[in-house]
């Protein structure tokens, strides 16, 4: 199929244009009510995570051994656990730990996935096809399994279940970085930059790594959510560490032998999951719309 | 005649998130019966909103009539209910897009598409609705349409594909044919072949045509009478002749006066209007085109002026009587006579814009770099004469770029795209040399070989006196500091995340190690070199209009005054005065900085204008080389000829046939053996098919590849 | 021992012949070769598919089962056992002395098994077949704990004829002359057992002296405990094993289902400190851990009351095990810090004890997963030393073997076992022999060596119950261990099931088992 | 084509044979040794540990064990179970079914509630059903799969016993664990569907169908559905590996019978030839629905069938 080049442009530029007004007029995104309760959940959430003594009334080791499993009342507002502690300062500590999983194996995976990536689609040729089938191979195992293994031998600990819910998010980031860097290779203000005598280099520098970084930085906020969600999965696997403050998915699987006598336990780790994952989606999708190109309207 | 489509005051409104936006204001039109209408105007002036509130297709974008009547056949359009209109859109009226690539669902077939709006106006059964979908097929001019009934949109060209768009349009005939720009997309050969077709068309089937574009070629070529429209109001309409003869709108006028012709004088400055049409978000007060026109006064910032009628054409503007008895105002004889002087020119685009005039900074602080100012403009002639007797900036010699074919079967060399083929020529210091030929006929793909930023097959580019095919990488680099390139697309080619400092002053922070105060400087220097004003440095690209961009885009360009320029199809996405803009300030530039521009253009009176020489392609070869006023004047080669011809004329006086260049340009892959225009040549003889003709020079300057040459 | 052992064997209603019992079970089985097997769960499955030559009864007594009579030699280093005639194997092979003698011979052949049966049937040597059914067992060294251990499943008789027809495979078709034959394993979904019609030889603790009552037991691997207590309320399984403690109460007091609890026997969940390391090597920090830990509190506040407390390093009911232990030691802080005081450990301004500028750490190893909620016992100690100024590092790990058992990277590590004699005592506490491993608590006290080397020997009842006694005492005054809890077997089952009894060690027994209709 | 195939296949073959090598390589290097699951530590003595070392052929160099087992793995012996000298590959064969009944079905799931409420979704966008369905699909995708099997379970299976609770065996048993496991997936399907949706919304044809006078109901289902799917079925050719994931969590809350299940056990486990079987056939599997989703590509994308 052929095209007229130059009509092909003028195209572009119209269809932009239109899609930029029409995309001004249509692309509301999430309804903003959503998109500041996320904000709100999300800033608290990190507050939590930052200072939680300023919110905890108890501290989350404190085991009154004599208030062992009650339900949510007054002074407990989500009930104790088993060991007696005070399951809302539990949550509220164990935001911290979940937060680290959420964002450091992101922040990891995210940086060895992009720089893959962009290896790979930015040098092409054999590089290229050595990454990618190394990518391949990393794909068609299962991600929780990758985990599974890593944590089962190396010992569950918070680094090697970061670790572990890292590598098996290379891929995706990988790819959607290799795709992204050969799209934006191929751009006019590349070859302008080109033409105008930078270094491959500086180009890959200047002009492509900047304008490849938004749908991964997409991804990576999406990202935290499932990292918190695979971490609670190998924590569920029994796999979870033993820690003073447990993180979230650690209450949550510790806690689900209980569910029939006392719902409280996990039902409150599994919504605070539930909940800022969703944040989190939310503001993703809500990012996703923002970064959108057809959204760069004056 | 009776009328078909009456339009009155007919007002529409968009809910945005920003509140209710008026993009239609008390329009009014009729169209009657087996009459064509034109509809033009600047881009965003409203056109295909019109013809979507036609149709009601409005009511999915969030639009809504607010007022006003739409009657077909004295059914009032606006009342009606979704489903009523379902009955109406496909059988009395149809439409017709701009880009046929994307109108047409691309996972079925031509022919499921066709039957499917068969069936859901007529009682037909499968057989009869297939029937008649090949009998359109036919009729539109698709060869083999049993073929194309099975084929997907994808496999079929642009061409055919608009033909086919055609045959659903029509196919349960309409009486009103509603044609949004159906030839922008495509090939000037492949634009005149449609607009025949629509004209044979509109006569068999019986039907008015309501035809929106913004080439007033084209509306001079087919309408019967001419709606000009501007953000979004209806500010003239006349009889065809009428209004070429004597536009009564400042605006339409200052249209007319855009447009290049062949016959316009080429050390003229192209006219241009000034300014952008204004966003409907931002309209200014009055009447909407003051800040713009030239004989605006008072009142026209104040008052809105009313579209009044005066013997049966109307026109919306305050002055237009006293205007249009002033002397000055009859445009044949300004622009055809060539009398538009530098000066004049200056005068009227003398205004409040940020785009300050090109000229008012002639000669202004540029020179302090030592940017070369020719005080003395040279006339075309003289120009032309001293580069002929300069020496070669670039010299190629046979140069061939081969694509490989996606190969599916690794290992065999498959067969490849030839999209340059033998190519040698030469480009002289300080001349323009245009480039011209259908698309795919490997205009763009000599350019980046010249450029070095592709690596060709064979062959050698020479640039003054080095072989830039034998040079490495690092001192390519270097090289690259003498030759720059404006990219088609205004938009793609600036970062969006870089501000237009920093995009205006890369080229200087690499070869000339400038940065901070130092770049700042002479980042603003150039910005007001090329019009606007040095206080946007710190804007980003989508801050700006298409005009303005590509200046920024030109701005990068001559940053280290190179002495050579690659504008590939720079102005083709452009609004028509803008393109005269651009035009002038690469003219301008070029006097200046005495540069050498390769300029690639697929509109052939740009490419006349500006050119000193214009090169032909055509599948990937040279066919024609000669002076342009030489080559417009007497083309040798027929495919030259014919493209001359399918130039629309915006002459409504002169109207002619338009079917010049027969069917569409073959697949480079696969080349016609001998000359490769054979197969749609009307000269061709068995020599032709057998014997590829060389490029020999036919008299000085002129060469051609014909075994016949005219 | 066992609380409700009897309560459903009287039930009234109609109990029919018949019927499969769907029985879900915590954890896989490895294996169902009981000389190869390794876990609990693999016996309470194997249980009903073979059988041993003694039986051992509660009050410690030990009865004939395939074996009728038996006789022991003056130096105690030889048994002589007459065995049963009637006795058939699953695929229809006699059960003879050479079984038995292929059987043992099996167990300590380290090239052809390699597994724990082989330390219960420790001091055995050889045996000689005197008739087809005359055995005599020949041992390195005489041994009091023999005979019992004889009753263990893990040494069960298999069918030599099966064996060699399945080799490796033996484990996953077992065949032996128990009530139950077996009929497949679905891997990670089922194994099937079904009646043994000609099964008529039961030892006198099973009610059914003949064939049982049930058509098959369908035993379902079901770990997800949520699930598993699931099953039986939605009627899918009628019993179910290892009620987690939250499930034991609600399940006594829904008149639908029936809780059975027995306590299995031989060394409680101990937490073993490990001399080694300074300066648990000295008592009175070990001491300070005894009062600093309050196991009652974490006993009542992890199991609800549902587990009971231990006090000794052996559990009730367990031959010698001395009562008078039971609630003797008593938790106590101020004894505890006064303790570290005069270790010269004081406390820092974060709470912890430091000395020489080393702060007081306790390496707390404990195994994934979170079995019998141990790990949750390692959180509460945790918190509780804390009180004393003890830094509590807890390491949860696949990998016991290395860290524990090779490297002995640990101040404290819980274990328990499962046993019929408290000899059992001699492999944690008496003094490792220098080229073997060491002992969990590397404890060395000639005083304990030499009970324990008497007590491995002597015959005298009497005496004997005194000795261990005696070691139960010097263990906890050397504040050796802090022994936890005795882990009860429970099972939650459908009112309709009847009959369901236990082993001595806690494994069920199904020859009596009858569902009502 | 028939070489495009055959190249396929090869890469594929190597990509298959490197998660191989890769997951060998992990399981070996890293700490932890099988004999510990068959030895209870307390009481085996060294020798024992060493003579079953020995006997599993754990204590060779790796190389050697390496060769060994792909050695045998060119001869089709996929090796013996570490831990019960079970032959691997017959086991795979018996969980191998429950998994894949699991994993359809939950892909089924995953597909109908996705396209239905992604489609709904963009059709009515920023109406009632559009939030509806998006918060649903939000939860799908925020919610521990774990916790919502547990969840389903105890309100299905405990307090209405509607269905079973465990087990592999009929169809009842699969509701439970492919509905936790499709609502997963129909988060993803629904955001995918509802994205893709709204792009073709916006698109050319669509104003040109509507210009014919078609039907909003054909224009969405027949033409825009369609064209929506395109990116859709990669998604759900990418869902399938996830659904294996999936599967290890389901399986284990409903004690499904499954090699999700034994593939979690043997990691534990260290029992290398399990897992390296089980990767194995995932590795196939995971090349087979790509494959597949390949081919439904030119089934709805006329696009993509010129160029293949
Ligand atoms: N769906 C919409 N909602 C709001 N504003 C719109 C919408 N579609 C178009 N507009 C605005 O209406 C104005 C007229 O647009 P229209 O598409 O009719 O221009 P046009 O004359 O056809 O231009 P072009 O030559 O670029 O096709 C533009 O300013 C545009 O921003
Ligand atoms: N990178 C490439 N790989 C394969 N084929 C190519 C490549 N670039 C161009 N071609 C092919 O080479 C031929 C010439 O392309 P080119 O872009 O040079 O034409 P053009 O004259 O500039 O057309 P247009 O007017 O559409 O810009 C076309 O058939 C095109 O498809
Ligand atoms: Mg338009
Ligand atoms: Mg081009």
């Amino acid at each position: 199929m052929r095209e007229t080049m130059a009509a092909k442009t003028i195209w572009k530029e119209r269809k932009l244009r239109v899609a930029r007004q029409t995309g001004r007029w249509r692309l509301g995104g999430v309804s903003d009510g959503f998109v500041y309760a996320a904000g709100l959940i999300i800033v608290f959430v990190i507050v939590c995570a930052a200072f939680p003594q300023w919110i905890a009334s108890y501290a989350p080791t404190e085991m009154l051994s004599d208030h062992i499993l009650q339900g949510p009342s007054a002074s407990h507002w989500f009930g104790t656990d088993y060991f007696g502690r005070d399951v809302f300062s539990l949550v509220v500590h164990g935001s911290r730990d979940s937060l680290f999983i959420g964002f450091m194996s992101v922040l990891v995976g995210g940086l060895v996935g992009g720089i893959i990536g962009a290896l790979s689609g930015y040098i092409g040729g054999t590089v290229d096809s050595i990454l990618m089938r190394f990518i391949d191979i990393l794909m068609t195992i299962p991600g929780i399994l990758l985990a599974l293994a890593i944590a089962a031998a190396l010992g569950p600990s918070l680094f090697n279940i970061v670790l572990a819910v890292a590598i098996s998010a290379v891929p995706g980031y990988a790819r959607v970085m290799r795709g992204q860097i050969m799209s934006i290779k191929g751009r006019s203000y590349v070859i302008a930059s080109r033409s105008i005598g930078v270094t491959p280099f500086g180009i890959f520098w200047r002009h492509v790594l900047p304008n490849s970084l938004s749908p991964l930085l997409v991804m990576a906020t999406l990202g935290i959510g499932s990292a918190i969600l695979a971490g609670s999965g190998l924590s569920f696997l029994g796999l979870g560490t033993v820690k003073e403050i447990p993180d979230w998915g650690t209450v949550l699987s510790q806690g689900r032998g209980y569910l029939t006598v006392a719902w409280w336990i996990c039902t409150f780790p599994g919504l605070a999951i539930t909940l800022f994952v969703l944040s989190v989606n939310i503001l993703g999708d809500k990012l996703r719309d923002q970064l959108d190109p057809k959204k760069n309207a004056n | 005649m009776s009328s078909l489509l009456e339009i009155e005051h007919l007002s529409v409104d968009f809910h945005t998130k920003k509140g209710l936006l008026q993009a239609l204001d008390n329009v009014s039109l009729t169209i009657r019966a087996g009459e064509t209408v034109c509809l033009v105007g600047e881009s965003g002036s409203g056109k295909t909103i019109t013809s979507k509130a036609i149709m009601r297709l409005i009511d999915y974008e969030n639009g809504r009539i607010a007022q006003g009547q739409i009657r077909l056949q004295g059914i009032d359009l606006t009342v009606l209910s979704q489903q009523e209109l379902r009955s109406l859109r496909g059988k009395k009226m149809a439409m017709v897009f701009q880009e046929p690539m994307s109108a047409f669902d691309p996972v079925y077939t031509i022919g499921y598409q066709l039957i499917e709006i068969i069936m859901e106006h007529d009682r037909k059964t499968r057989k009869q609705a297939w029937a008649h979908a090949v009998h359109l097929l036919n009729r539109v001019g698709i060869p083999e349409p049993e073929i194309r009934m099975k084929q997907y949109p994808g496999e079929l060209s642009g061409g055919m594909l608009q033909r086919a768009m055609i045959a659903m349009a029509l196919s349960c005939g309409p009486e009103l044919l509603i044609a949004d720009e159906p030839t922008t997309a495509l090939d000037v050969t492949i634009q005149s072949q449609i607009l025949q077709l629509l004209q044979e068309l509109k006569t068999e089937f019986n039907m008015s045509i309501l035809l929106i574009t913004h080439d007033l070629g084209i509306a001079a070529e087919v309408a019967d009478r001419i709606v000009v429209m501007y953000a979004g109001r209806v500010v003239e309409q006349a009889v065809t002749e009428e209004l070429f003869e004597l536009p009564l709108h400042p605006y339409t006028r200052g249209l007319l006066r855009s447009v290049a012709t062949l016959d316009t004088d080429r050390s003229s400055k192209l006219f241009s209007i000034p300014g952008a049409i204004p966003s409907l978000s931002a309209l200014p007060s009055g009447c909407l085109f003051h800040p713009r026109c030239p004989h605006a006064t008072d009142q026209c910032k104040n008052e809105a002026p009313p579209l009044a009628a005066k013997d049966e054409r109307e026109v919306a503007c305050w002055h237009s009587e006293q205007l249009a008895a002033s002397d000055e105002w009859h445009i044949t004889e300004l622009s055809m006579k060539g009398q538009i002087t530098a000066n004049a020119v200056a005068k009227a685009t003398e205004v409040k814009e940020e785009l300050t005039n090109v000229s008012a900074v002639d000669g202004a602080k540029v020179s302090s770099h030592g940017v070369q100012v020719k005080n003395s403009p040279k006339s075309n002639e003289t120009i032309t004469e001293t580069v002929q007797n300069k020496q070669d900036l670039f010299r190629v010699d046979g140069i061939r770029k081969y694509y490989p074919v996606k190969k599916s079967f690794p290992g065999r060399t498959g067969a490849s795209i030839r999209a340059v083929d033998d190519v040698s020529f030469s480009i002289r210091q300080g001349e323009t040399f245009g480039l011209v030929g259908e698309s795919g006929s490997g205009k763009s793909t000599l350019g980046r070989l010249l450029m070095q930023l592709e690596r060709p097959t064979s062959g050698q580019v020479w640039f003054q006196d080095r072989e830039l095919t034998r040079l490495g990488n690092s001192e390519l680099r270097s090289v690259r500091r003498d030759m720059q390139m404006i990219f088609q697309d205004p938009y793609g080619s600036l970062d969006p995340r870089w501000n237009v400092g920093d995009i205006i002053g890369e080229p200087l922070a690499v070869h000339e190690g400038l940065y901070g105060k130092a770049k700042q400087e002479r980042v603003e220097e150039l910005l007001s070199a090329v019009g606007l004003s040095p206080s946007l440095v710190t804007r980003f690209p989508h801050e700006f209009s298409g005009g303005q961009r590509q200046r920024i885009g030109i701005a990068r360009a001559i940053a280290l005054q190179p002495q050579f320029i690659l504008a590939d199809e720079a102005v083709s996405a452009l609004d028509v005065s803008v393109q005269s803009q651009i035009v002038n300030l690469l003219q301008d530039l070029q006097r200046k900085l005495d540069t050498t521009y390769l300029f690639i253009a697929h509109g052939l009176h740009i490419v006349r204008h500006i050119s000193d020489r214009i090169g032909v392609m055509y599948l990937g070869k040279l066919v024609e080389i000669a002076p342009s006023d030489e080559l417009f004047r007497h083309p040798a080669h027929p495919y030259t000829r014919g493209l001359v011809a399918s130039i629309p004329n915006p002459n409504p006086k002169n109207r002619r046939e338009l079917i010049t260049v027969q069917g569409e340009i073959p697949s480079p892959a696969k080349p016609p053996s001998g000359c490769r225009f054979h197969t749609r040549c009307p000269l061709a003889t068995s020599r032709c098919r057998e014997e590829a003709p060389e490029l020999t020079a036919i008299s000085t300057g002129h060469y051609a590849a014909c075994h016949y040459p005219a | 021992n066992s609380t409700n052992t009897e309560a459903n064997a009287a039930g009234g209603g109609q109990a029919a012949e018949g019927g499969d019992l769907t029985y879900a079970l915590a954890t896989s089985p490895d294996s169902l070769d009981p000389h190869k097997s390794g876990v609990a769960v693999a016996s309470r499955v194997y249980r009903a598919i073979f059988d041993n030559l003694v039986v051992k009864l509660p009050d410690n007594t030990i009865k004939p089962w395939l074996a009728t009579e038996w006789s022991v030699s003056e130096d105690g280093k030889s048994y002589t056992f007459k065995l049963r005639k009637d006795v058939k194997f699953h695929d229809g092979t006699p059960f003879n002395a050479e079984a038995v003698k292929f059987s043992y011979d099996r167990i300590i052949d380290p090239q052809a098994v390699v597994g724990n049966a082989a330390n219960l049937l420790a001091p055995y040597e050889s045996s000689q077949v005197i008739d087809e059914y005359t055995i005599k067992l020949n041992l390195k060294r005489p041994s009091q704990a023999f005979l019992s251990n004889l009753s263990v499943p893990a040494v069960a008789i298999v069918s030599p004829a099966g064996v060699r027809k399945y080799g490796d495979q033996f484990g996953k078709h077992p065949v032996g002359t128990g009530p139950f034959k077996f009929v497949k394993w679905d891997e990670n979904a089922e194994i099937k057992i079904e009646r043994n019609p000609d099964y008529k030889w039961a030892p006198e603790t099973i009610e059914n002296q003949g064939a049982p009552y049930l058509d098959s037991v369908t035993f379902k691997i079901v770990p997800e405990e949520a699930t598993r207590i699931g099953s039986v309320q939605s009627g899918q399984a009628l019993a179910a094993e290892t009620v987690p403690p939250q499930n034991i109460l609600t399940l006594k007091s829904d008149p639908n289902f029936q809780l059975l609890q027995v306590n299995t026997l031989g060394l409680p969940y101990t937490l073993f400190i490990n001399q080694k390391k300074t300066p648990w090597n000295e008592l009175k920090a070990r001491q300070a851990l005894q009062y600093g830990i309050d196991v009652g509190t974490i006993v009542k506040t992890l199991y609800l009351g549902t587990y009971e407390q231990a006090w000794s390093p052996l559990t009730p009911g367990i031959f010698g095990y001395d009562k008078s232990l039971e609630n003797g030691l008593q938790p106590d802080l101020n004894k505890a810090n006064q303790l570290l005081d005069e270790l010269g450990w004081a406390k820092g301004t974060d709470g912890f004890r430091v000395k020489d500028g080393q702060r007081l750490t306790l390496h707390y190893v404990d195994g994934t997963p979170n079995r019998e909620k141990r790990n949750d016992i390692a959180a509460i100690i945790q918190q509780q030393l804390k009180k004393i100024g003890v830094d509590v590092k807890i390491e949860i790990t696949k990998d016991i073997a290395t860290v524990v058992y090779t490297n002995g990277n640990y101040d404290f590590y819980g274990n328990s076992q499962v046993n019929v004699d408290p000899n059992a005592l001699y492999a944690f506490y008496h003094t490792a022999a220098t080229n073997q491993r060491p002992t969990l608590p590397n404890f060395s006290n000639p005083e304990v060596d030499k009970l324990l080397e008497q007590g491995a020997i002597e015959q005298d009842d009497a005496k004997r119950e005194e000795i261990y006694k005696k070691v139960q005492q010097l263990i906890r005054d050397q504040a050796v261990i802090i022994p936890i809890y005795v882990f009860p077997y429970t099972v939650g089952a459908a009112k309709s099931v009847q009959g369901l009894k236990f082993d001595l060690v806690g494994y069920p027994l199904f020859n009596d088992v009858r569902i009502q209709k | 084509m028939i070489r495009a195939v055959a190249e396929r296949l090869v890469t594929s073959l190597l990509v298959i044979l490197g998660s191989c090598i890769l997951v060998f390589s992990i399981l070996y290097l890293l700490p932890g040794d099988p004999v510990d699951s068959i030895l209870d530590p307390s009481t085996a003595t060294p020798e024992m540990i060493a003579n079953l070392r020995h006997k599993l052929g754990v204590d060779q160099p790796f190389h050697v064990q390496f060769l060994n087992y792909f050695g045998n793995l060119l001869q089709g012996d996929f090796g013996k179970s570490l831990l019960n000298a079970d032959p691997v590959l017959p086991k795979i064969w018996v969980n191998l079914p429950p998994t894949l009944a699991l994993t359809l079905a939950g892909s089924a799931i995953s597909v109908i509630i996705g396209v239905l409420l992604g489609v709904l979704s963009a059709i009515h966008r920023d109406k009632p059903i559009d939030i509806i369905a998006r918060i649903v699909g939000l939860f799908g995708i925020s919610m521990p799969t774990f916790w919502s099997g547990i969840l389903l379970l105890l309100i299905f299976s405990i307090h209405l016993g509607w269905l079973p609770a465990m087990g592999s065996d009929g169809w009842k048993t699969l509701v439970l664990p492919s509905l936790t496991l499709g609502i997963v997936g129909a988060g993803f399907i629904v955001r995918m569907v509802r994205n893709s949706m709204l792009e073709v919304i916006n698109e050319q044809f669509i104003v040109t169908l509507r210009s014919k006078g078609l039907s909003e109901k054909v224009i969405m289902y027949r033409h825009a559905l369609r064209n929506a799917l395109i990116p859709a079925i990669t998604m759900i050719g990418m869902l399938m590996g996830e659904m294996l994931a999936g599967a290890v969590v389901s399986e284990t809350v409903f004690s499904r019978q499954g090699i999700g299940r034994l593939i979690a056990d043997a990691i534990m486990a260290k029992d290398l030839p399990v897992v390296q079987g089980v990767v194995l056939f995932s590795a196939i599997m995971y090349v087979i629905v790509n494959l597949l989703v390949d081919i439904s590509y030119t089934f709805i994308d006329p696009r993509v069938r010129r160029s293949a």
